[in-house]
């Protein structure tokens, strides 16, 4: 089963969490947008670690520590190839895109934004990504708009326009929405900003995990995503900052490794990036999320967005064909990632959910911390299902399978 | 499918007792934010504290709607002493349910919550009632 | 070799690390102020959780993501055990230390500390105990005091009281110096301070590691401390709070998991403990340090304690011998913990932490991010050698050999 | 104690042109923040370019003082050409040390980075000199 140069089969074989059975039936595993699995490369790497050369790092002389920090430290180079950073001064460890978020809200934010001014949100924006800045306009007393969204599940384009036309100080943008899957044009968005002076946050935990992502070429600002939804382990993120804002932005955390020089009345910082990098950094979890970059390079991610691409318009195919299931976002996958979230009738999404899981099916339902989204779609929740380099169409059917029993069983 | 049994489907596709009542001696909502499920109970007592007549309304997922329909039919008649004393059990069994796990239970518990919620805020106002 | 109620061989035996050999020698691991290292039992938990139950917590309907909610919300009610927390709202996940104390600055620091109050420290205190206050003393133009230190390594009586009589806001203040071992009398000093209003952080990075410490008995309003340094994973902390406090706090970091109803323009916070953490937790060494706890509770705080007094007093006897040796802090075993620092004539601690360690002994020399108390001491650096449950009295004998050879190599 | 060979601890108990110089051509001052090692370094040159007297002084660990000790030796007498192809590799060879590492080839690196710096300054001062 080769889908577009991925070896799904093989792929398969890495990941141990697969031969998992779920109430008699093979795992099914569809939650990907909340956090992907890991393979035992990455298991093995964090084991690794702790068996052979654990130490805290930086300023150390024995020899577990300079093991430790060199494989930490080479890691950020890994990420500066993965996203084409320019330097290695641009990426930051934090613990998730929201702590990276945060980090720009109270950092950047504290010491740029006024009275008045105006952050600039969209309607499909993920709660990490909305409430720093709540936080932050509050303290401020400054405003909060929210670009709409199209029916259809697109930004509106005339909004993008005249919002950025106004001046926020801050665009804070998703490259791909966690719920309706599409895929906003960050790199078209971020030059008609720049005209306007607008500094440009990018929301990548959904986009950078499921296809290429270049920051050069984007040219954003900053960019934020977790290695957990992308095959690494939990308790590491990254923020990526274009270096003189970074050089100019004062630490958000202070502590031990991100200073240079302590006084009982001042203190001089370290050098970026770890002037904000405070504290005994998580770092078995850096290293296995170098791990799981090497996995995805040596898979490629034009590779990874082929095969979702593949996936998902499998499936929309196969689920339109579904009376009454409602699915939301853009139809066509050229626009939208591997995400699809799906009404069936007025079923609520926590009874579809629950009967997928007795047939061994992992997806979600909720809000999916999109709570002003749902909102907007008017619906209270919805079901999601989120695909990766290991899901398979045969998946894909057993699910629409159990969704048609579903609709028997309810009667609709 | 396990969980959803044939009695499950049925009380959410055709709820008992749906629906209100003018001036009940009893009124309460509960909801469950994690589902956006709201139900509301109205409860007509006899003189002698029997339950006289009982309604819900409310929207949620199958299973809090099942429940909150099944509650209705084992409480009409009951007295108040022995509403206090009913569980999740009762409601498990009535509905003819495995363990719906930690998550779903949930849903399941939510109108047994609005009842207790009403049973003590019409106790409540019995007691000061009495006082006055 | 049992040692009070400790069998040391067979817990040596769960540490895979120490069977590593540096330059053709056993390791010796005396780095453990610095991190400690993670036996078989932390490590295979966190290979588990990926193989068999990674999934994200709270809000999933699906099995994986009940199984890893209970799994992580257990740790908490483990660790509210641990330090006999009264209420499990108390105990937050956080990074580390350093987290927890920036989070204590940020969110009660910003809402209590004003213009010309005073923020309460130690001379003694590591740098992720100060660099926090001096942002927020600088931020809200408040001011900085530090409680000095005598010659034998203990806080001064006179200026305890004599500063808290003048009501600083806050005393932060660690529980054992990483660099002098010294235990400060943190109960008596807590009811003093209470009597004087005075709100009390205790840095217990050092302390809860290595005997047992009861937060009701201490009384001191947070608690903070890591998972790293007490056989646990990377990139956990704890932040205990009493409730009272916790509940009145704003959030510090601002995203998923941490409210209870998001709108365009406000929101609604979520119930402790969950309205200080934000975004993805770090689910998998979360439980991990579970399994931490479980293997220290095992052993018995107590005997944990009592094994490193053991070590130490051998320590401090066998190092005093040697001559131009000088050790910092007390004397007193009953007044320190197991870390010794030193200096060796005036031979460069880089100087003595590289030759220890091409005989496979890893120490840590340098400023340990207490660069106010290197100045107080009057040296650039110092060595420290610190102990835990795996280390032995042959492995001290071994170093004490090589500190000798290092006087001879340097002819002094 | 592989590292710390004979040679090593010979220059740093007995270091080679210790000492400062009046009216020095060349005067530099580099420091090591994670060691706390200061060096710095003071060149005196003949008219023909070559280094006439050098001295240095500061206070640090063994290696970055022997660094020091043994570079002064390295460079007596020799042009400006050769001073800047020198390198780390000229240091551990004269000083007769196996690979140091990579935390504390820095120690042996001070000595070396203080005299780049020193020459750059120098030739920018020649430089701006020859213009006026
Ligand atoms: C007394 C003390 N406080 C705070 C810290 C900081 O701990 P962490 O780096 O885990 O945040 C340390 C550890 O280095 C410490 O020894
Ligand atoms: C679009 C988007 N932004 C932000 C986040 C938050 O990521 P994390 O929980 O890892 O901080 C998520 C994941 O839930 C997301 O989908």
């Amino acid at each position: 089963m080769k889908l577009k140069g991925i070896n799904v089969e093989a792929i398969r074989k890495d990941f141990p969490i697969l031969k998992r059975k779920i109430n008699g039936k093979s795992l099914i595993y569809f939650d990907n947008a909340a956090t992907s699995q890991k393979p035992r490369q990455v298991i093995n790497a964090i084991s690794k670690y702790y068996s052979l050369y654990n130490a805290n790092i930086h300023r150390t002389i024995h020899k577990l520590g300079v093991e430790a920090t060199e494989a930490y430290e080479n890691v950020r180079d890994k990420v500066v190839k993965f996203i084409n950073a320019k330097h290695r001064e641009e990426v930051l460890f934090v613990r998730n895109t929201t702590e990276a978020i945060n980090l720009v809200a109270y950092s950047w934010g504290r010491a740029n934004i006024s009275k008045g001014d105006t952050i600039l949100l969209t309607e499909m924006e993920h709660h990490s990504n909305i409430i720093p800045w709540q936080l932050l306009a509050k303290e401020k007393s400054a405003n909060l708009k929210y670009i709409g969204i199209t029916d259809d599940g697109f930004l509106k384009d005339d909004e993008i326009k005249e919002y950025l036309d106004n001046h926020p100080k801050i665009l804070a943008i998703t490259h791909v929405s966690n719920v309706l899957g599409t895929i906003n044009p960050i790199k078209e968005i971020v030059r008609y900003a720049h005209k306007n002076g607008v500094i440009v946050l990018v929301d990548g935990a959904q986009s950078v995990p499921h296809m290429p992502v270049n920051v050069q070429d984007l040219d954003c600002d900053f960019l934020a995503f977790s290695s957990h939804k992308m095959l690494g382990p939990t308790g590491v993120g990254i923020l990526y900052g274009k270096r003189e804002l970074l050089e100019n932005m004062e630490p958000f955390q202070g502590g031990g490794d991100m200073i240079k020089e302590v006084h009982l009345n001042y203190a001089k910082w370290n050098d970026l990036p770890w002037k904000f990098e405070a504290g005994t950094a998580n770092i078995a979890d850096v290293i296995g999320f170098g791990a799981a970059i090497d996995y995805l390079n040596k898979i490629g991610m034009e590779n990874v967005r082929a095969h979702e691409v593949d996936l998902t318009s499998y499936a929309l195919n196969k689920m339109s064909e579904i009376e009454n299931l409602k699915i939301y976002g853009p139809i066509d996958v050229n626009y939208r990632c591997g995400v699809i979230s799906f009404n069936i009738g007025n079923i609520h999404p926590h009874d579809v959910a629950t009967i997928l899981d007795s047939e061994g099916i992992a997806i979600r339902s909720g809000h999916h911390c999109a709570q002003p989204l749902m909102e907007r779609l008017n619906v209270p929740a919805v079901n999601r299902a989120s695909f990766y380099i290991y899901n398979t169409k045969e998946e894909i059917d057993i699910m629409v399978n159990v969704l048609k029993e579903i609709k028997e069983v309810f009667k609709i | 499918m396990s969980i959803y049994r044939e009695k499950v489907i049925d009380h959410y596709k055709n709820p008992r007792n749906f629906g209100k009542l003018d001036n009940p001696d009893i009124e309460v909502k509960e909801s469950n934010p994690l589902c956006g499920d709201d139900i509301e109970l109205y409860i007509k007592l006899n003189t002698n504290g029997s339950v006289a007549d009982v309604k819900f309304s409310g929207k949620g997922c199958a299973l809090s709607i099942a429940a909150a329909s099944v509650l209705t039919e084992i409480i009409s008649g009951k007295k108040l002493k022995e509403l206090k004393r009913l569980n999740k059990k009762d409601i498990i069994k009535a509905l003819d349910l495995p363990d719906p796990g930690p998550t779903r239970i949930e849903c399941l518990l939510l109108p047994i919550k609005a009842l207790k919620l009403g049973l003590t805020e019409y106790l409540k106002r019995e007691v000061s009632n009495s006082k006055s």
